[in-house]
């Protein structure tokens, strides 16, 4: 499948590092230091897998709040997403006006992203719809919750991409739940890529919790997209490994059983297993690369902490701009 | 009489009016086994089963849509949007469809339905948990809008919105829900929709609130008591249509108005309080009509600073009252 | 296909009926006596289909602007069609608040339509969601042009009718235009039916110029939707023989060739033709019909002619009702 | 100098726009072949061809979220919503992305896009065809909202529009489309998007309209002028942000406000007008701060005696001033 074995490591390292950086935001709220976090752990074979298939700062995204691993291998820092837990000065996304995980990183050309689900899909056509007028070979991706795919809103921007035949990827993040209401309520069709066919564009499923097939299906459907061969949806399935988010109590609707069962497919563990077996990494390597990261997520907690908050006036603006930020 | 918080108060009003009436049902995100997102479901779904308390998919257009046309058929539908920044992509069911049905129809056709949707900011949610949103909807005809500042009143309106023939928005100050408490008492009871309340007599100037300023203006009221400053309060509860009596009253009694609301300020719906004592109180006043409002940026920031220079507070309205008074 | 003869010659006269009501409209436009007219001429064979396979009075439906013949089988008069088109007192809808063909018909539970595009698809699924909480055996139809199954309202109507397996029968009259705009560049399947296997429902097209051929599938459906066998999505595939309404002007955008080239499909010539084949009627009859229909449409002209205009001050109400209007 | 109507000159601005900058196109629906339905963009799908003049899919959100994703890349999208009326399934779009792209990205990015839209009734649209609908904008930080009353502002302020880097809501008061004509040099011109304007001086009080409403209250000055009132009319043009100074001034000069909108009376944009007034300018009042304007209603009647009972017109303004006048 073409990935090289320095590919694979890193990609490996990706995973690593956002899940430290997740693990260390729940640390943090139980310690009463942050206010909210919204957690990707389970989404990081997904997001790692579909963001490598990318030319990362070339081609554009646009992401939502689950996608910490995504924006990690977009560039995201450390530091920066433990000053977004924060609300510290220097958070690359709002400076500090929206939630954490509320993604946006213009050097990475990954677009702003709000709290109202799905508002991104149509972005993503539009941008689409730009590179095609432009006649350039870029792409964009745009990631989404399986809950909402419901949203008419989703629903028509897929089907302006697929009219016009636009670069556009549409990842779903199928994780088995939309807070605590499960696939079963949101769609009569076992698969969200099962929508491809009443709109006209491909859609496939991938195994979620494993890196390298998500990589090697979004990679070929980026390419294809790319040379001009239109917009694919793709639905990727994982499990929420972690309540939907610091506020959620997920024991009112499901069980503990139900989750440590899921926990088996962690996709972290399997990349692990399979990097060690195909002789990439040694298990004292992982171990390093683990501790490596616990490092670097501990030294960008310190600097976040030691970092200011903005001035209550900053909340004054922007509100309107005196010239157009251009791509 | 039992002490109860404004969401226990929202809570039981659901239960006694699904208990009355077997057309009352609840629909909206995460309102089953969840008890939705701020437990004011909570309970409904083991009482009443699934069918009467359903988990919709994750689109606010379409819980909106359904539920008018259950409403057209004869039933009562309470709608809970999750947050009310989440309410837009329903705009048009609720703005051509709801509201216009009665009078489109020459009464033929009614949509008995509420509305319910947490507003507000002061809770660290940025951009898209803070919104107040009810200036969307005090200017729809056909539409009535009520938002209650204690939990005697959100028990009371919010069961005579439930038997009210025409559709209800019922907007509940999120940040108050466990924080404001009070007195309900165990029987049966109604708060009528129409008349705002005169909260607190006074006699230097009224000051015109509702929801989670409306408890500000009273602990406001209570400080400048002490400073020999004498405030009448009034919490405006319907804001839609308005009871222009009590306020035109009021200015009569103290000549001075102070509007506050935490929404912007440019078009809020204090510009509509205002101009309605310009108008009819015109010779009654003694001093300028003041609003102190939320200023003009796109949203609540999230990071603390910025949050409370964005939020109208107990202080900013016992300062804004006290000049008002001396002037 | 069990239709007896009686009912045959029933469902042609309803056809020809409406084409009258229909054609008079334009001649009246003409003439400068009404100001706005929205043409059903060449869906007639559609919607006599839908009608005759509902159980009418008993079942629902939510129609849309072009279904002039679905509502004169519903029972719509052509002396209160006339009265819409000229804003008289009378008129059933509205009371002439609402443009022409802004159906709606109390007595036939066919409810108030408005102009936005595909805000009557929710109401269907909330009609059949009312109806299957309320365990009965009756079903909804609700119709839509293909170009409005664009909206993302459209698309969430189903989806909730799929999931809860409503018995709610979603019609496309596929015409060609959306006002000037093909379905190509509306989506990127060939037909509306198609859109059904996204959103896991039963998707049919069948000839809309086929009066018999439309009752029997939307017939079968609906006694499969009555038992409880869940909605289905029917595609009627027809031409839009007149401009878009008496304010288009389709030479901007189609030949005359091709309008003329499709008027050879008819839906009232194939009907009219077959029913003489197979000896149902004779030409005479036919053209008795014809004659009886215009005397009607003639009359209805004259008595609505002679009624009166509200009066201005009506305009101020029905805002809100004290009572529900009950199923 | 040519004399326009104000259709021509809303399409002369877009043509002059796109020829000068390639990254300007047209998008909605009929906008191409067909020219829009109100032919304001005849001859530009044959100039600048389907790729820069795009006939969307039948769908408002997707229409605003799609040239919001292609202003993010840096093209300049004119969307155009075929009536006002329409613009609610874009709702989302526009007050939670378009609005708050620029503040919650903290400036990184920018959505520099113009909303067209037809307002305003007296034409026999009926509820659906006739709304105004700018209240829900002048109350949304981010978003300009224009309204021109003639051609030469029409064509300046549009060209304005469409080289800021704001979103701007542009709204043409559709009954003037054909009826205001006026003087357009053919020389470049611009109008700045912000300032009010004073079309009359006058001494006796100050009239505040917009759009169509400014039309008819010059009509009425002249009126009044024969009868000895002078009346000054300001044409607000710009309504958000509002231009506080040029509205304080000239109530200054005449002590006497009349604010006139087509639109419902309670929560309209004149309450904003009249609380600046009556908060900044108390000292200057010789009179009560007088609206007229829609009565609240939920919309324009079609029946023709119900419609003019709605409207605000040149005598209705009239009378309003006389009794002002004698105050
Ligand atoms: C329009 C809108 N409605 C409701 C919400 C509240 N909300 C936030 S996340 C969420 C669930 C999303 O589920 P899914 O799409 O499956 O994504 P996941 O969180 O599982 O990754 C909900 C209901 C929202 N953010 N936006
Ligand atoms: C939300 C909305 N947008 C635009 C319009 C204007 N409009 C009225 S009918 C129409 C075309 C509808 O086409 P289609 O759905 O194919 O139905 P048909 O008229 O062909 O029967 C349009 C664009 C509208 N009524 N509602
Ligand atoms: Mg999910
Ligand atoms: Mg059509």
């Amino acid at each position: 499948m073409g990935l090289s074995s320095e590919i694979k490591k890193e990609m490996y390292w990706m995973m690593v590092l956002s899940r430290k950086l997740d693990e260390r935001a729940w640390i943090l709220h139980r310690q009463g230091k942050i206010a909210f976090h919204i957690s990707g752990i389970g989404h990081e074979a997904a997001q790692v897998g579909a963001a490598y298939a990318l030319k990362r700062g070339y081609d554009w995204v646009t992401p939502y709040y689950r996608d910490l691993a995504l924006m990690v291998c977009l560039g995201l820092t450390p530091e920066e997403f433990m000053l977004s837990l924060m609300g510290k000065v220097g958070e690359p996304s709002s400076g500090s006006r929206q939630m954490p995980s509320h993604f946006g990183l213009r050097r990475a050309n990954a677009v702003s992203h709000s709290a109202p689900v799905a508002t991104q899909a149509p972005h993503a056509a539009g941008i689409g719809l730009a590179i095609k007028m432009k006649k350039e070979d870029k792409v964009v991706l745009t990631t989404i919750g399986e809950g909402s795919t419901s949203q008419g809103e989703w629903y028509e921007a897929v089907n302006w991409a697929a009219i016009h035949h636009l670069p556009v990827i549409f990842l779903v993040e199928n994780n088995q739940y939309a807070i605590s209401v499960p696939p079963e309520k949101q769609m009569a069709v076992p698969s969200s890529a099962d929508k491809a066919c009443g709109l006209g564009l491909p859609g496939e499923t991938v195994d979620g919790t494993d890196v390298f097939a998500v990589y090697e299906t979004i990679h070929r459907v980026i390419e294809k997209a790319r040379s001009g061969g239109g917009p694919a949806l793709i639905e990727a399935r994982m499990y929420r490994i972690t309540p939907h988010s610091s506020d959620d109590d997920d024991r009112t609707y499901r069980s503990k059983e139900e989750v440590d069962e899921n926990k088996k497919k962690d996709p972290i563990l399997l990349a692990r297993t399979r990097l060690i077996e195909e002789g990439i990494i040694t298990e004292q390597e992982a171990d390093e690369m683990d501790k490596k990261a616990k490092d670097m997520v501990t030294e960008a907690v310190k600097r976040s902490e030691e970092a200011a908050y903005p001035n209550a006036e900053e909340a004054s603006y922007p509100v309107y701009v005196e010239e157009v930020q251009h791509a | 009489m039992p002490e109860k918080t404004l969401v226990e108060a929202v809570r039981d009003a659901m239960d006694e009016e699904m208990a009355r009436d077997e057309n009352v049902f609840v629909v909206g995100e995460d309102v089953g086994q969840r008890g939705g997102v701020f437990r004011a479901t909570v309970g409904l779904f083991d009482k009443y089963g699934g069918e009467r308390v359903i988990d919709s998919p994750l689109a606010e257009l379409s819980i909106v849509g359904v539920s008018i046309g259950a409403a057209l058929y004869g039933m009562k539908p309470i709608a809970e949007i999750q947050f009310g920044d989440f309410i837009f992509p329903a705009m048009n069911q609720i703005v051509s469809e709801a509201a216009k049905m009665t009078y489109r129809s020459n009464g033929e056709w009614t949509v008995p339905m509420v509305i319910r949707a947490p507003y507000g900011g002061g809770i660290g949610g940025g951009l898209y948990h803070s919104q107040s949103i009810e200036a969307f909807f005090t200017h729809v005809p056909g539409l009535k809008v009520v938002i209650p500042s204690n939990p005697y009143d959100a028990k009371g309106l919010l069961k005579s919105a439930v038997r009210d023939p025409n559709p209800v928005i019922f907007m509940e100050p999120k940040k108050g829900y466990r924080l404001i408490r009070g007195e309900v008492p165990d029987e049966e009871f109604l708060v009528p929709i129409g008349p705002a309340k005169i909260s607190r007599s006074g006699s230097d100037l009224s000051i015109f609130a509702y929801g989670m300023m409306h408890y500000y203006a009273m602990a406001a009221a209570e400080q400048l008591e002490k400073e020999g400053i004498s405030a009448e309060v009034i919490d405006l509860r319907t804001l839609y249509p308005v009871d222009r009596q009590t306020i035109l009253e009021s200015v009569k009694r103290t000549g001075k108005a102070l509007i506050v609301h935490e929404d912007n300020l440019t078009g809020g719906y204090g510009g509509e309080i205002a101009a309605i004592i310009a108008e009819h109180a015109f010779t009654d006043l003694d001093a300028p009509v003041r609003r102190l409002a939320g200023p003009d940026v796109p949203g609540v920031p999230f990071s603390h600073p910025m949050q409370e220079w964005f939020m109208v507070n107990e202080e900013k309205i016992a300062d804004a009252a006290r000049k008002l008074a001396q002037y």
